[in-house]
């Protein structure tokens, strides 16, 4: 047993202690895991942060929202969680939202219908929307479960019920829609191969340290696409968080250089 | 002849293994005795009234009428068999239901509304239990699938038709409902330290709460 | 009590898919509440003389009582299945295929194609039709089956070898020969419903797929 105050169990997780702490952590990684497949997907872990609060989600406020997300975001990759690229896509999105948010807003932009949360705020009630209607759904009687097909023997000696029929021709169908769907399935892996933040920071760095400032676009491989961009940005941030990088750019919309932070130079 | 009748569609009904159509009650006649199809209706009205007072049910859903038994009765049904009905997930039943109200619907339809990836073994599970079918292709690029539900999707759902399904909650009318004035407030990092979200820092979902959760978009 | 008895004893005689004892009727009960067995017995004949005007008759056999359709409706529940005869799913239907054109193939070699678990009621109808056979095991982790096809399986088919299957690439024209034709709609059963073409137009099989085909079944 370590010495020390790690000799302390911090929790008790399925009756095992936890005596250590994955960095800042206060969720175990197993718990993680859990917690992330309670939800199916960014809008839904979004409604629980929104429903947790018991506010309604026409009132919601991106700023703490997009807080909490992050902060939720951060904790799951933290505990070395592969995280879904979507969650990956809805941060980059809240980030967009927010800062417009923050931004001073023109006039036309007054109206109502250009609120930017609007977009949002109606993809969080189409979603829900659904939601219910699948606990609709899922509460209907069904066969099998609450509801049985009443049968009865056919009388004895007179059983003849056919074999099903099959053709060649069926059986070959079969085969091609079996290997089409398979074929759309394999597709659908190589999409989903996610990008890790870390992978990406490791490969900022590399590069920096080499040429020492950067546009941000020269690390956009077109090959990524969106979550590539989307992976990008996040590392960046992150990089700009611990401080090790710093970020020039001179006008508004202008291009976006990088560098190593002062103090950051190659060891 | 009318006893006879009703013993013929009822041994029918308990036999087929699937809800029968007046068609195809008829369709056991020989053309000459067929009966007329207001007589085989009115049978199976019959047959429903004698089963008032029994442990089963006639019951009509989309592809005819079957002999069911009682919801009530599932209790001690369900105790002659060791398996369990097969339970779904939130993934399949939301995709389920996203066809079901929106049909003719592609994945990528599925995917903008959950906001995930459809996993290909859900539509797959769907297309094997006949729930849902590919009606088509649309006509955009990638020519994606267009899925629909089934008779037998209702069938399994004690369903007669797609206006039986329980009402989609309508969508608030956002100009009207959105409150007016600024919507930022904190000027918080975006990516700032969770120090202080003692909140956010409970572990697991409380599935009783998300339960007790207020249907907020419900009410319409 | 009595009335309520009565239908729970006939919905379990309605679907349970064997004859039923009376111990296995009691069973159903929680101990505090079993009848005893004279009352399940009485409750028995009390449905037997139920069913005298009726399509069905509740029968004892040695391993218990069930509920049969008469003797004298025979004809007529045999119609039934002349009429439109029992359908495979197309579940089985692609794990039928996948095994004849993969032989010998494991549950995971198919569970890898078809991106969803294949049922073990699948399986065994397979095997009771002889379709297929397990022809041994593969030397891998859990010794898993492999399944080859019969020679009951050629027989049926209508061919003298395996080499007579129409290479994967045919298969393209065939589907193209028959957007949804009458394999896919009265045998795949997969068009329950007459397919409304709103949105679409043919349901051929994309070009690009297709031309994937041969590859990613070859390699096994």
């Amino acid at each position: 047993m370590p010495a020390g105050r790690q000799q302390l169990a911090i929790a008790y997780i399925a009756g095992t202690a936890v005596s250590e702490l994955p960095g800042d952590l206060y969720i175990p990684p197993n718990a993680l895991e859990v917690y992330l497949e309670a939800f199916e997907g960014p809008l839904d872990l979004l409604l629980y942060l929104i429903k947790r609060q018991n506010i309604d989600i026409l009132e919601i406020d991106v700023a703490e929202i997009t807080d909490q997300y992050m902060a939720y975001i951060e904790l799951m990759q933290a505990g070395q969680f592969e995280l879904a690229a979507e969650y990956m896509v809805m941060a980059a999105m809240l980030a967009e939202l927010k800062s417009r948010i923050l931004l001073p807003r023109t006039e036309d932009a007054e109206e109502e219908e250009d609120d930017p949360r609007m977009q949002l705020i109606r993809r969080l009630l189409e979603y829900e929307r659904y939601k219910l209607a699948a606990e609709d759904l899922d509460r209907l009687p069904r066969l099998d479960r609450e509801l049985r097909q009443a049968r009865a023997d056919p009388p004895e000696f007179e059983r003849t019920i056919p074999e099903p029929k099959v053709e060649l021709a069926d059986l070959l169908a079969a085969m091609a829609n079996a290997l089409r769907q398979a074929e759309l399935f394999e597709h659908h892996q190589v999409q989903l191969e996610s990008i890790s933040t870390e992978q990406k920071i490791s490969h900022l760095l590399r590069y920096l340290e080499k040429d020492r400032f950067l546009s941000l676009g020269s690390f956009l491989d077109p090959r990524e696409g969106r979550l590539g961009v989307v992976v990008t940005f996040l590392a960046v941030m992150e990089l700009m968080r611990n401080a090790m990088v710093e970020i020039v750019q001179s006008d508004v919309f202008g291009p976006i250089h990088l560098r190593l932070a002062a103090g950051r130079d190659a060891s | 002849m009318n006893r006879e009748l009703k013993s013929i569609v009822e041994a029918l009904l308990l036999t087929a293994d699937r809800a029968l159509s007046i068609d195809e009650i008829g369709a056991v006649f020989d053309e000459a005795d067929r009966p007329r199809r207001e007589v085989i209706k009115q049978t199976l009205a019959q047959i429903a009234t004698d089963c008032d007072q029994r442990g089963v049910e006639l019951k009509e859903v989309a592809s005819g009428y079957r002999l069911q038994v009682r919801q009530e009765l599932a209790g001690w049904v369900n105790r002659l068999w060791e398996e369990k009905p097969p339970r779904y997930t939130r993934a399949l039943l939301e995709t389920l239901a996203l066809i079901a109200y929106r049909q003719p619907a592609t994945r990528g339809d599925i995917e903008e509304v959950r906001g995930v990836a459809v996993s290909t073994s859900i539509i797959r599970t769907l297309l094997d239990r006949e729930w849902i079918r590919i009606s088509g292709h649309r006509e955009t690029p990638g020519r994606p699938e267009l899925f629909v539900t089934t008779r037998q999707f209702l069938d399994h759902f004690n369903l007669k038709s797609l206006s039986d399904l329980p009402p989609l909650s309508e969508i608030k009318d956002l100009q009207e409902a959105l409150p007016e004035g600024p919507v930022a407030e904190s000027v918080l990092g975006l990516f700032a330290e969770p120090a202080e979200k003692t909140e956010t820092e409970s572990v697991g979902v409380d599935e009783e709460a998300v339960a007790a959760l207020p249907r907020s978009a419900k009410d319409a």
